[in-house]
């Protein structure tokens, strides 16, 4: 049975000009980028060339990017680093009700350590209320924390609406950016952020390893000591090969973008169609145009998306239902329950997030396969009738 | 994580349905949880004669409904009351470990359908 | 030319064995182990195994195994973690003055927040004074981190007497066992400890991952928030081709560990005796005998370590001076400085750190080189007679 | 992090020893610290005649050390009293960032072997 991945948005395979760039800093130019010797300058160089890719690839300087172990440490690194450094200034953070588990998570984390957090809610299709966020601002207000592209509904979020909104105020902006890189454009300067995270495993890199941006001129604390890696913000011998392999998926990405994007939108907008065609009560969650070109988000009346991701799954195709990260969870996702979907609707969600090396023939063969399933779990459902 | 014999119930789970006239209704859960299955009955001199399920739910409560129903059916009522999770979740080779809690679930709602009947027919 | 690399202590090639485990993580077997499906599935059980031989390379059970990023948060997450969970009981942490920079810059950072830190010193061979540690024990200390070897100078220090001399106290052990593992013996039993910091470059691992363990009933904070993964003291999406590699590194370490260590000593013992009947006005830094089997570090009087290594690595000999993590700082490393090296000998310490695949004409050519090199820069020096 | 030319200059230093009856002689730096230049000189008619050097230090102090006494022969004392540190730095090619402290130390030694000189001859 031919395997069939739409689930891109949890994590993605490495492309292989990706594993092929980092291959030989596994076994040959392993050096630490520490050393002084010529193994330790092979990978000094190695970094110093992954850190311009993946600057180039943001718009923005190389100084700027500080390499991690991943999205969840970006995001802590960004939130905790802002609000420990300015906490004289003020402690309060605005953040959203439909963040990643790694920004909400932490902002709880500072709420117990006696900051103050504002989470601001979003519509029913998951855009942003400015208005409230706008409202939210307070003279002790230091940071704003915005996804770009929410991982579950794919919903993209008004960025540079927020920094216009700021423009004068001592505010810092972070934006979750892994799951929008590589998808949709990502200038630091067109964003007008201070800050935005990235991981790598979301755009074709290896896992184990991301990136902070951190403009120029905004100061935040470490999360972690040691030696003095990356300008002492993020200590610990630096992971050569997955810095080099995070680069060139980076630069890959920047490249097709375009072409990416539109393939993958093309194919999104026809699987959404279908699916609609072809199955009756059905619901697409998120904003039908302001959304990531990979993501069909969809509920699928008196069923349980579980049951239908395995059914899925035993037919060889790989789907979510909600988020990967809280999918051992039996909670109805907070993502859903932000977007206020009916309690019909609700655990009924499927996720499928499209990569730029599916098929349109891979997408018609999974429509017809959710069709069967549908059809097989409704008549299983007390609250169907009996078909 | 779960089980190929689980995986096999789930995918072809037996008695699948309404009993238009059956004997006791038993009906457990909530939409809103995730998790909804209800059992039918029809008893005939105290046996279990027909089981049938309507589950809306994981994978698990569907494999344990359809696995509680078939365990019951040609049981005696008491014996189908003393039916337990473990002897339902070791029937499906196991549940992994985030999953227990839905192996009480089926036997729980055949008990609800069986105290339905009791109610219903001053047993 | 060949290259001979004599810097394990700094990092390691990647096994040939270890890489080819690893690789179909990468493009095949790419799974979020989160996901329900049978990509994710994959993962799931490659992360389950991977734990599984970990825990055994220590004597540990899977369940006391946390995946980090490597040696550095290992420590940041036990010294801190540790630390914030049980400050309502004391506040008092004793660590070394030879701790890396990832145990001290934390304990630093802790005495900054209002931890109270003992630093224990070391005598002149680098051996912590125990009398002076048993002296520091408080009725509120909560924590004693003590490094398990040296990365500088190859001591090993007597973790399990440490052990003892809590015994029937609630202080929690730490030991930095990121030299030690693969060297000599590390089971969490046998040494006592309730936290033992690992990282997997190390020992022929992949960089960008570690391990802590924890004993079973020790309570830690998280460093970190977000998903719940490694039970939600470590949150990310793991690794999984770097876990994979780290944990064949583990095996494959502990199952050669007599061999490689006999052979490493071996060529420690004939490397010292070859140099100190070669080269006159040296020193042995740290203990003769209680030392790393693949560590050398010794000093040339009247000679500066860094132009010795530039001089070594012209000729395709890769070693370190001080630790890698310091070297692009010129202050004397803080363990020289601790075991009160003469200022005759202070600057001009070169380590040499052995790997399994090193050999005795390696051995025998780098010390043909280093009897030129001494002698070339002594000729240089204003503190020797002209020659 | 070197460039081959300090590489070069450092692996094959010119004018390394003592002047036995030197003119003047310059000493900065301090074992402490790990870094010591000596620097010797022979002057005739206000020329530099002649120039040596002993240095214990990093490749970068050793480097400089020959630079400076090869740029200073032949000169004049002023001349070589104006010797800049970019001069010699760039003379190397260039020096790593974290090193640029060291190309003072050299021209800052003949300074001190020139003002000796001054200071002995009356000049
Ligand atoms: C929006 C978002 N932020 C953060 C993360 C965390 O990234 P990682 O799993 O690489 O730590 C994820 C992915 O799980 C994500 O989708
Ligand atoms: C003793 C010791 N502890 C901790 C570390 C830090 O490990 P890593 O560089 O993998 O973060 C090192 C290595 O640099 C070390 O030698």
């Amino acid at each position: 049975m031919k395997r069939i991945y739409l689930d891109h948005s949890a994590t993605t395979h490495v492309d292989t000009r990706v594993l092929e760039a980092m291959l030989p800093y596994f076994t040959e130019k392993f050096g630490n980028a520490s050393s002084l010797h010529s193994f330790g300058q092979e990978a000094a160089e190695a970094l110093a060339q992954s850190r311009e890719q993946v600057a180039a690839a943001l718009g923005a300087a190389p100084l700027e990017i500080f390499f991690t172990s991943g999205g969840t440490e970006s995001d802590n690194m960004a939130i905790k680093g802002a609000a420990y450094m300015h906490s004289p200034q003020g402690r309060h953070i605005i953040t959203s009700v439909i963040e990643h588990p790694a920004v909400l998570r932490t902002c709880e984390e500072l709420e117990r350590e006696g900051f103050e957090v504002t989470y601001v809610p979003v519509d029913g299709e998951g855009i942003l209320d400015m208005q409230f966020l706008e409202d939210s601002i307070r003279d002790d207000t230091i940071l704003i924390s915005i996804m770009h592209a929410n991982n579950e509904i794919g919903t993209i979020q008004p960025i540079n609406e927020i920094n216009e909104l700021i423009s004068g105020r001592k505010i810092i902006l972070h934006t979750d950016a892994v799951q929008s890189v590589g998808k949709i454009p990502t200038d630091v300067n067109e964003l007008g952020v201070d800050m935005l995270s990235i991981s790598s495993h979301k755009l074709h890199g290896p896992k184990g390893v991301g990136a902070l941006y951190v403009r120029s001129g905004v100061n935040i604390r470490p999360l972690v000591q040691g030696g003095g890696h990356e300008r002492g913000l993020r200590p610990g011998t630096e992971n050569i090969p997955g810095i080099v392999g995070f680069a060139k998926a980076m630069s890959i990405a920047k490249e097709q973008l375009k072409e990416d994007s539109m393939h993958m939108q093309h194919l999104r907008d026809s699987m959404i169609e279908k699916i609609r065609n072809k199955i009756a009560h059905v619901m697409l969650n998120g904003h039908e145009k302001k959304r990531l070109p990979n993501n069909v988000n969809m509920s699928f009346r008196h069923v349980e998306g579980e049951s239908l991701l395995m059914l899925l799954d035993m037919n060889g195709v790989a789907v979510s239902t909600g988020s990967a990260c809280s999918s051992t969870s039996q909670k109805a996702s907070h993502v859903l329950t932000a977007i206020d979907l009916g309690v019909d609707y609700i655990h009924g969600s499927l996720r499928f997030t499209l990569g730029r090396e599916n098929t349109m023939e891979e997408i018609d063969h999974v429509v017809n396969l959710l069709e069967e399933a549908v059809m097989k779990l409704r008549q299983i459902s007390p609250f169907e009738e009996d078909v | 994580m779960y089980s190929r014999k689980l995986l096999e119930e789930f995918t072809n789970p037996k008695n699948v349905g309404v009993i238009e006239d059956a004997d006791g209704v038993g009906q457990l859960g909530n939409p809103a949880d995730g998790d909804v299955i209800t059992i039918y009955i029809k008893v005939k001199d105290g046996v279990l004669e027909d089981v049938k399920f309507k589950t809306f739910g994981c994978a698990a409560a569907i494999a344990t409904s359809s696995m509680v129903t078939q365990m019951a059916k040609g049981r005696t009522i008491e014996e189908a009351m003393r039916l337990t999770k473990e002897e339902v979740a070791d029937a499906l080779g196991g549940l992994p470990p985030g999953k227990m809690d839905c192996s009480n679930f089926a036997p729980d709602t055949l008990k609800v359908a069986i105290e339905d009947y009791q109610k219903k027919h001053k047993v």
